[in-house]
C-alpha cells in the first residue's frame, strides 16, 4: 500500500531508478530479520492451521455421542483422549479454537474500528465531539468490566438468543468493553500528530482538509493502529476465555477453549482427567504469547518512536 | 493545585452519579430477581414481597430511594443474606483486601527490579530472558494458571492446600490461625502477583531505558558517581516518575477482590460474594458492589493525577 | 608547559547492522597546561566522541560496546586502561564536562544545590551541610544573584543562560585540571554566549586550568583558543597555532571554512562555499576522505591517505599538496 | 516607494496565561507587542532577535499560520484577517513559509515528488501531467535530482531536505516567502550552498524574503534592510550598511559586539549585556531593555520609549537616541 495520492511519481518512473523501497516494504525487511518475532509469527500460522484445517483431517467431526468411549485417557486412537461424551477433544479442541480465535480477533478489529474511529474523531475535530466522546469512554472505564460483561451475559441468556448467533454478541461485548481505552490512545495520537511541523506545513501550502487528513494524517496513523490491534488481539483472546470460564460467551455445546476448560470445575475431571482441560489452556497461552512477540516485533517497526 | 482538585473533585462526583444510574438500570434490566426466582415462595407471597422490597416501581423511582440511602450510608439490605449490605461488604472485604495488598506489594517490588536491571543490562541475554518471561506473564489466562498450579503443587504434590482461607473446620486462633491464612494464601497470592508482574516490569522496563538514554544520566556519570548513585539517585527516580500514574489503578483491585481468583480458590472474598449473589439475581447486593468499585476506579483516577503533580516539580508548581 | 592530556593514535570504532563506523580513526592531539585547544569540525566529524572517550562515557550501554584503540594519558596515566573505579575517580575530580544542551542536562526531580552537592561529597567527603555552604557560594561564583534561593529550585525553573552556569559551577566545584566543554554555547543566544566564555577564560586564567572546547563556531574558535584542531570524518586534517590558522589556513577544507563563514563588517557579494556534503561513513576507502569536495583535488588525493605531518611552527597538515613540497624540497 | 508586498501595522500577539478554578485568564505573554514593519516587492527583510523576541510568531501571524490578537496585517494591499477560510487557503500559494527544522517538516511516510508537487495539485494550478515536469524543474533550481523524486524524507541529509522544503515552496510560484531561520540547524558549509540557493532564487525568481534568523551574520550577508527585536517589540529598523556600521539602539550595538569574529587576538571594545533575558510572562516597566542597558536613566523605568522615525529609512526605539 504506498501513500495514497503518489499519482505524481507513479506517473512517469519509467525513466528513472527503480521505485524506492516505501516504508511497508523497508519495514517488512526489519521484521524478517527479527528471528524471534519470526517465531510468533510462525506459531500463529500454526495455530490458525490447527484449528481451521486440522478437524479436516480428524475422523471424529461429527460430535456424535460414543457412550462407550467416555472418558479415555490420550490413546494412539485419540492422542487427547475423550470426554465425558466419549468425543475426541483433539478435535474439540481444534473447533474450540475455531470460535475463540475467530471472536477474539473479529471482537479486536471491532472494538480497534469503533476505538480509532471515535479517537480520530475526538482528536481531529476536537471542541464538543472530542468532550462527548471523551466523558462517554470515562463513563464506560469508571464501570468494572467482568461486572459489566456479567449483565450483558444475563441479558444476553434472558433473550434467548439462538446458540450459533451467541458468538456474535459475545464479540459485541467484548468490543464494548474494549473501545474506550483504544479510543484514548488513538486521541492521543491524532493530538499529537495534528502538532507536527508537516501538518503545519500542509497548512501553510493551503491544502484542503480532505487531503490533510487522508494524505497526511492517515499514513502516520495507521501504523499506529496496527500496532495498537496487534498488541490487543491477545487480550481480546484472553477475554473470551474468561467470558466462557464464567459460563457467559459461548454456551455448550458450542465448544471455545474458555468453556472446555471450565469443565475442570468438577473435582473428579479436575483431578483424574487433566487432558481435558490443560490442552485448551495451553493453547490460549500459546496463542497469545506467539501474538504478543510478534506484536512487539511489529511494533518496533512501525512505531518510529524507538522503544527497544 | 487546589483548584486542580476542586475541578477534579467536582468532575468525579458527575462521573460517579452517571455510573450509578447507568449501573443501575443496567441490573433493573437483567431478568428475573430474587423473589420471582425462588421457588419456595407461593405467586402471593411473591407479589406482597415484591411490593414491599418496591420492586414495581418504575426505574428512575427505584434509582431514586437507593440514590437517597445511599447517601446516607444504606446501601440496602441483601436479600439472600438478609443482612444490610454495608456489614456484608465488610465481613469479606478486608479477605479481598489481604490477598491482594500483599500481591500488589510484591508485584511492584519484582517488576521494579526486574525491569531496573533488564533496563540496564540492555540487548543481555538476562534482557531477552526477562521478556519472553513478561510476555510469558502476559499471555497465560488466570483461570488457567490458577487451575494449572493447583493440580500441580496441591493436588499432585500436596504442598500447598488447594483452596479456601483456612483448613475446613479448623478453630485455630491467634497465631495458628494466622499461620494457616499464610499456608492457605500463598498459591492466589503467586498466581494474582505473575498477572500483575508481566505489564508493569515492562512498563517499568521501557521507561528506565528512555531515562537511561537521557542527557542528565551522562551529566551525572562525569560527575564521576559510583554507578549505584546515577542509578538510584538519577535514572530510577526519573523512571518511576509515570509508574506513580498506575499505583492509583491499583485501587479497584485492592478493595475489589478478583472474581476469577476467589472463584478458582474458594476464596471467601467479595469477589466471590458477588458472584454467588449474582446467581441468585440479590440487586441491592449487586449494585453495592459494582458502585463501590466505580467509587474506587474514579478516585484511584484522582489519586493518581494528584501524585503525579506531587512527586513532579515540573508539574507541581503550576 | 609539560602536557596534561596526550591522546595517540585514538580509534573508536562502533559495528552496526550496516558495517563499522570509523567515528573516530587514529585521532592524536595533546593539550599543554593552562593552554586552550579547540577541536573544530562539522557534525558527524567526531570531535564530540574523542572527548567523550577521554571521560570513558563513549556509548557506555549501546548495543556492542563500541571498538576503542589507543592511548589516552592523562598526567602519565593511560586512562583506557584503568578500571572503572579508578577511572570514575578521576572524572569529575580531575577532568570535568560541560555539554551543549544545559536544559535537558540536569537532573528535572532534583534541586540544583543538590546536584552542585553530589561531586563535593563524592570526591571531596565534605559534609552535606560543608557541601551546600560550597554550593551557595560556587552558584554565586557563576555569577547567580541570590544563590540561597536558586540551590533550593528545580532546573525547569531556570534559563539557558543559567543552566548552564551551574553546569559550569558543578564542574569547577572540584577543581580540576581540564574541563571538556562540548559546544557550551551553540544552545544559548548570542548575548548570554558572550558572558559564559567570558567566565570561562576567567577561571582558566584563576585556577590555570586547561579547558579542551569542541564547536563549530569559527568565531568562538577565535576567541578562546590557544591551539586549534581541524576534523574532517573521524579525522585530523590540520592544526596549529590559533592566529597562524586562521592568517595562515594550509588544508583546503579549513580554508573553504574560513571563506563560507560570513563574517559581520566584511561582506562579500557572492558567499563561497563547499561543494557536495560530507561522506557517508560506511562507503569510505583509503583516501583523503575530504577529496570529492577539494577544488585542489590530484589522483593521489582519490587513492591514498594523506599523513599527518609537521609544517610551519607547531603545525601540522594532512594534505598531498603539502606532501609534494616536502619531496621536492 | 512602491506599495509593499506585505504590510504589517500595529501587530500583537498575546498568549493567555490561565490558572485558577475557572481557568480565568490572569495574565498574558506578550509575544508580539506592536510591531510593524513593510517588505517592499523583490526586498529581502530581515528580523533578528534572541530567544523570546517574538520573531518567529510574527513569520507566523504575517501569514496566518497563528491567528493575531490585534493589529493589521495586508499581503498586496489584500486585508488576510478580512479573509474566510477558504478565500485564504486560495491565497496560500502565494505567500509560502520555510520552516527551520528540516527533519520535522516532512512527512516522514509521503515521498518528495507527492510533498512538492501536492499543492500543484490541489490548488488545480497545473493540469495533471504537467506537474511531474514542474516538479522535476523545482527539484533542479534547488540543486537536487531528477532520481530523488520518488525517495522518502529519512534518506536525505539535513541541507538537502531544506532544499526540499525550498523547493516545495517555490513550485508555487509565490511572490513572498517567510524563511523562519532556515540555516540554523545546518553546518557551516551547507549553510553558504543554501544562502546561495536563496540569493540565486530571488535574482532569477524577484522573490521577496521576510529572513528570520538570530545569526546577524548570516542577515547582514542576505537582508537589504533589517529590524532588531526585543522581549516582543521592535528597538530598531535600518538599511543593513547603516545598522551594522552604525548601530543606534544600544541593544543592537550590545548583540553586534557580542558575536564572535572569526579573527583572532582581535582587539574590539565588548558590550558585555548583566543579567538573563526577562521572561515574556512579566516583561520590566517601562523599556523592555533598561535591565539589562547599560546606559538606562530613570526615564527608561517608566515610560516605554515610541518607536520614531530618525531620518533616512531609520526607526528606533529609545529615549536615548
Amino acid at each position: 500500500m504506498s501513500t495514497i495520492g503518489s499519482e505524481i511519481t507513479k506517473a512517469g518512473t519509467a525513466g528513472t531508478a527503480p521505485v524506492r523501497s516505501s516504508m511497508w516494504r523497508q519495514a517488512a525487511r526489519r521484521l524478517l530479520k527479527n528471528r524471534l518475532a519470526m517465531l510468533g509469527l510462525a506459531v500463529v500460522v500454526f495455530m490458525f492451521a490447527f484449528c481451521f484445517i486440522g478437524p479436516l483431517f480428524s475422523p471424529y467431526t461429527d460430535n456424535k455421542i460414543h457412550l462407550a468411549q467416555m472418558n479415555k485417557p490420550p490413546s494412539p486412537q485419540h492422542w487427547l483422549g475423550t470426554d465425558a461424551l466419549g468425543r475426541d477433544v483433539l478435535t474439540r479442541v481444534m473447533q474450540a479454537g475455531r470460535i475463540s480465535l475467530t471472536v477474539g480477533l473479529a471482537s479486536m478489529v471491532l472494538s480497534v474500528f469503533i476505538g480509532s474511529l471515535l479517537g480520530a474523531i475526538a482528536g481531529y475535530f476536537r471542541g464538543i465531539c472530542d468532550q462527548i466522546i471523551m466523558r462517554l469512554a470515562d463513563l464506560l472505564l469508571t464501570i468494572p468490566g467482568l461486572p459489566l460483561l456479567f449483565i450483558l451475559g444475563a441479558l444476553l441468556s434472558d433473550w434467548k438468543v439462538p446458540t450459533e448467533y451467541r458468538m456474535y454478541i459475545v464479540m459485541l461485548m467484548l468490543s464494548l468493553v474494549n473501545w474506550p481505552g483504544l479510543a484514548r490512545m488513538v486521541r492521543g495520537e491524532v493530538l499529537s500528530l495534528r502538532e507536527r511541523e508537516f501538518m503545519q506545513a500542509a497548512t501553510v501550502l493551503g491544502l484542503r482538509n480532505r487531503r490533510k487528513l487522508f494524505n497526511h494524517l492517515l499514513p502516520n496513523l495507521v501504523p499506529l493502529i496496527i500496532v495498537i490491534a496487534s498488541l490487543n488481539v491477545g487480550g481480546a483472546i484472553l477475554s473470551e476465555s474468561v467470558l466462557s470460564f464464567f459460563g457467559l460467551g459461548v454456551m455448550p455445546p458450542t465448544p471455545t477453549w474458555g468453556n472446555m476448560i471450565d469443565s475442570a470445575n468438577n473435582m473428579i475431571d479436575f483431578q483424574k482427567r487433566p487432558w481435558l482441560w490443560i490442552p485448551p489452556g495451553f493453547s490460549i497461552f500459546a496463542t497469545v504469547i506467539a501474538i504478543n512477540i510478534f506484536g512487539d516485533g511489529l511494533r518496533d517497526v512501525l512505531d518510529p518512536r524507538p522503544r527497544k | 493545585m487546589s483548584a486542580f482538585i476542586t475541578k477534579r473533585l467536582l468532575y468525579t462526583v458527575v462521573i460517579l452519579f452517571a455510573a450509578s444510574l447507568l449501573i443501575f438500570s443496567l441490573y433493573a434490566l437483567t431478568p428475573g430477581d430474587f423473589i420471582t426466582g425462588n421457588i419456595k415462595l407461593t405467586p402471593e407471597r411473591k407479589a406482597e414481597l415484591r411490593e414491599i422490597y418496591g420492586l414495581n416501581k418504575p426505574v428512575l423511582e427505584r434509582y431514586a430511594i437507593w440514590l437517597k440511602n445511599a447517601l446516607h450510608g444504606d446501601l440496602g439490605y441483601s436479600m439472600a443474606q438478609q443482612k444490610p449490605v454495608l456489614t456484608l461488604f465488610n465481613q469479606y472485604i478486608w479477605n479481598s483486601f489481604l490477598l491482594a495488598a500483599v500481591s500488589t506489594f510484591l508485584t511492584w517490588v519484582t517488576a521494579v527490579i526486574i525491569g531496573c536491571v533488564a533496563a540496564y543490562k540492555q540487548y543481555s541475554w538476562f534482557d531477552t530472558l526477562v521478556m519472553v518471561a513478561i510476555f510469558a506473564a502476559m499471555s497465560l489466562p488466570s483461570f488457567f494458571i490458577g487451575l494449572f498450579l493447583i493440580k500441580i503443587l496441591a493436588v499432585d504434590w500436596k504442598l500447598l492446600p488447594p483452596g479456601g482461607m483456612i483448613a475446613t473446620g479448623s478453630q485455630a486462633t491467634g497465631l495458628a490461625y494466622v499461620k494457616e491464612v499464610i499456608h492457605h494464601m500463598t498459591l492466589p497470592v503467586i498466581v494474582m502477583t505473575i498477572m500483575g508482574v508481566g505489564s508493569l516490569a515492562r512498563y517499568i522496563r521501557g521507561s528506565m531505558i528512555d531515562v537511561i538514554k537521557q542527557d542528565y544520566i551522562r551529566t551525572a556519570r562525569a560527575k564521576g558517581l559510583k554507578e549505584r548513585k546515577v542509578l538510584f539517585t538519577h535514572a530510577l527516580r526519573n523512571a518511576m516518575l509515570p509508574a506513580i500514574t498506575l499505583v492509583g489503578f491499583e485501587l479497584p483491585a485492592l478493595f475489589g477482590g478478583s472474581l476469577i481468583i476467589e472463584k478458582i480458590f474458594n476464596w471467601p472474598g467479595i469477589g466471590q460474594l458477588y458472584l454467588t449473589s449474582f446467581g441468585l439475581r440479590d440487586y441491592p447486593l449487586l449494585m453495592g458492589f459494582t458502585v463501590l468499585i466505580a467509587i474506587l476506579t474514579v478516585i484511584g483516577t484522582l489519586l493518581s493525577d494528584i501524585l503525579y503533580r506531587v512527586a513532579d516539580p515540573r508539574v507541581r508548581l503550576q | 608547559m609539560s602536557d596534561l592530556l596526550e591522546i595517540d593514535r585514538l580509534k573508536v570504532y562502533f559495528d552496526t547492522r550496516e558495517g563499522t563506523v570509523k567515528a573516530v580513526d587514529d585521532v592524536s592531539l595533546r593539550v599543554r597546561r593552562g593552554e586552550t585547544v579547540c577541536i573544530v569540525g562539522e557534525s558527524g566529524c567526531g570531535k564530540s566522541i574523542t572527548a567523550m572517550s577521554i571521560m570513558g562515557l563513549v556509548g557506555s550501554n549501546a548495543a556492542a560496546g563500541p571498538f576503542v584503540d589507543g592511548q589516552i594519558r592523562f598526567d602519565g596515566r593511560n586512562l583506557l586502561r584503568l578500571d572503572r573505579n579508578e577511572l570514575r575517580t578521576i572524572r569529575g575530580r580531575e577532568i570535568a564536562m560541560i555539554f551543549q544542551e544545559p536544559m535537558t542536562s540536569l537532573n528535572p526531580v532534583l534541586p540544583i544545590g543538590e546536584q552542585i552537592m553530589e561531586p563535593l561529597i563524592e570526591h571531596l567527603k565534605l559534609s552535606r551541610k560543608a557541601a551546600r555552604a560550597r554550593a551557595i557560594e560556587l552558584i554565586r561564583k557563576v555569577g547567580i544573584s541570590r544563590p540561597e534561593q536558586i540551590a533550593k529550585s528545580y532546573p525547569h525553573e531556570l534559563s539557558g543562560g543559567m543552566l548552564q552556569r551551574i553546569m559550569i559551577a558543578i564542574a569547577i566545584s572540584c577543581n580540576p585540571k581540564l574541563l571538556i566543554a562540548d559546544e557550551p554555547t551553540t544552545a544559548l543566544d548570542v548575548t548570554i554566549q558572550a558572558q559564559i566564555l567570558d567566565m570561562m577564560r576567567q577561571f582558566k586564567a584563576d585556577s590555570n586550568m586547561s579547558i579542551l572546547l569542541i564547536t563549530h563556531d569559527l568565531g568562538v574558535v577565535a576567541e578562546m583558543a590557544d591551539y586549534v584542531v581541524v576534523m574532517y570524518s573521524g579525522k585530523v586534517v590540520e592544526e596549529g597555532e590559533v592566529v597562524e590558522l586562521f592568517t595562515n589556513p594550509k588544508h583546503p577544507y579549513t580554508r573553504g571554512l574560513l571563506k563560507s563563514k560570513p563574517v559581520i563588517n566584511q561582506r562579500q557579494d557572492e558567499l563561497y562555499s563547499i561543494p557536495g556534503q560530507v561522506p557517508n561513513p560506511l562507503e569510505l576507502r583509503p583516501s583523503c576522505y575530504f577529496h570529492e569536495r577539494c577544488e585542489r583535488c590530484m589522483d593521489v588525493c582519490r587513492t591514498r591517505e594523506p599523513r599527518l605531518r609537521e609544517v610551519g611552527d607547531n603545525g601540522k597538515v594532512a594534505c598531498w599538496l603539502y606532501e609534494e613540497a616536502v619531496v621536492h624540497a | 516607494m512602491p506599495e509593499a508586498l506585505l504590510e504589517i501595522r500595529h501587530l500583537k500577539k498575546y498568549f493567555p496565561v490561565k490558572s485558577g478554578f475557572l481557568n480565568r485568564t490572569v495574565g498574558q505573554i506578550k509575544a508580539v507587542d506592536d510591531i510593524s514593519l513593510s517588505i517592499r516587492p523583490g526586498e529581502t527583510f530581515g528580523l533578528v532577535g534572541e530567544s523570546g523576541s517574538g520573531k518567529s510568531t510574527v513569520g507566523r501571524t504575517a501569514i496566518r499560520l497563528t491567528e493575531k490578537t490585534d493589529g493589521e496585517v495586508r499581503f498586496k494591499g489584500i486585508d488576510l484577517y478580512g479573509l474566510n477560510a477558504e478565500e485564504l487557503r486560495r491565497l496560500r500559494p502565494k505567500m509560502q513559509l520555510i520552516f527551520q527544522d528540516p527533519y520535522s517538516s516532512l512527512n516522514p511516510r509521503v515521498r518528495i515528488g507527492d510533498a512538492i508537487g501536492e499543492a500543484l495539485l490541489d490548488h488545480g494550478l497545473a493540469p495533471k501531467e504537467e506537474i511531474r515536469d514542474r516538479v522535476l524543474d523545482v527539484l533542479a533550481a534547488c540543486g537536487l535530482s531528477a532520481y530523488h523524486i520518488d525517495r522518502f524524507p529519512h534518506e536525505f541529509s539535513g541541507g538537502q531536505r531544506q532544499r526540499i522544503g525550498i523547493a516545495r515552496a517555490l513550485v508555487l510560484n509565490p511572490e513572498l516567502i517567510i524563511a523562519d531561520e532556515p540555516v540554523s540547524a545546518l553546518d557551516v558549509s551547507i549553510q553558504a550552498q543554501i544562502i546561495n540557493l536563496f540569493r540565486k532564487l530571488q535574482e532569477s525568481r524577484g522573490l521577496t524574503y521576510l529572513f528570520i534568523s538570530h545569526d546577524l551574520s548570516v542577515v547582514e550577508h542576505l537582508c537589504s534592510r533589517i529590524g532588531v527585536m526585543y522581549l516582543g517589540s521592535m528597538v530598531e529598523t535600518a538599511p543593513r550598511d547603516d545598522l551594522f556600521r552604525n548601530p543606534l539602539h544600544p541593544y543592537t550595538k550590545a548583540l553586534l559586539s557580542a558575536v564572535p569574529i572569526p579573527i583572532p587576538k582581535l582587539k574590539r571594545e565588548r558590550i558585555v549585556l548583566s543579567g538573563d533575558i526577562p521572561s515574556p510572562a512579566n516583561p520590566p516597566s517601562g523599556c523592555k531593555f533598561h535591565t539589562r542597558c547599560p546606559f538606562a536613566v530613570e526615564r527608561c523605568k517608566e515610560q516605554a520609549p515610541e518607536f520614531r522615525h530618525v531620518g533616512g529609512e531609520r526607526f528606533v526605539a529609545c529615549h536615548l537616541v
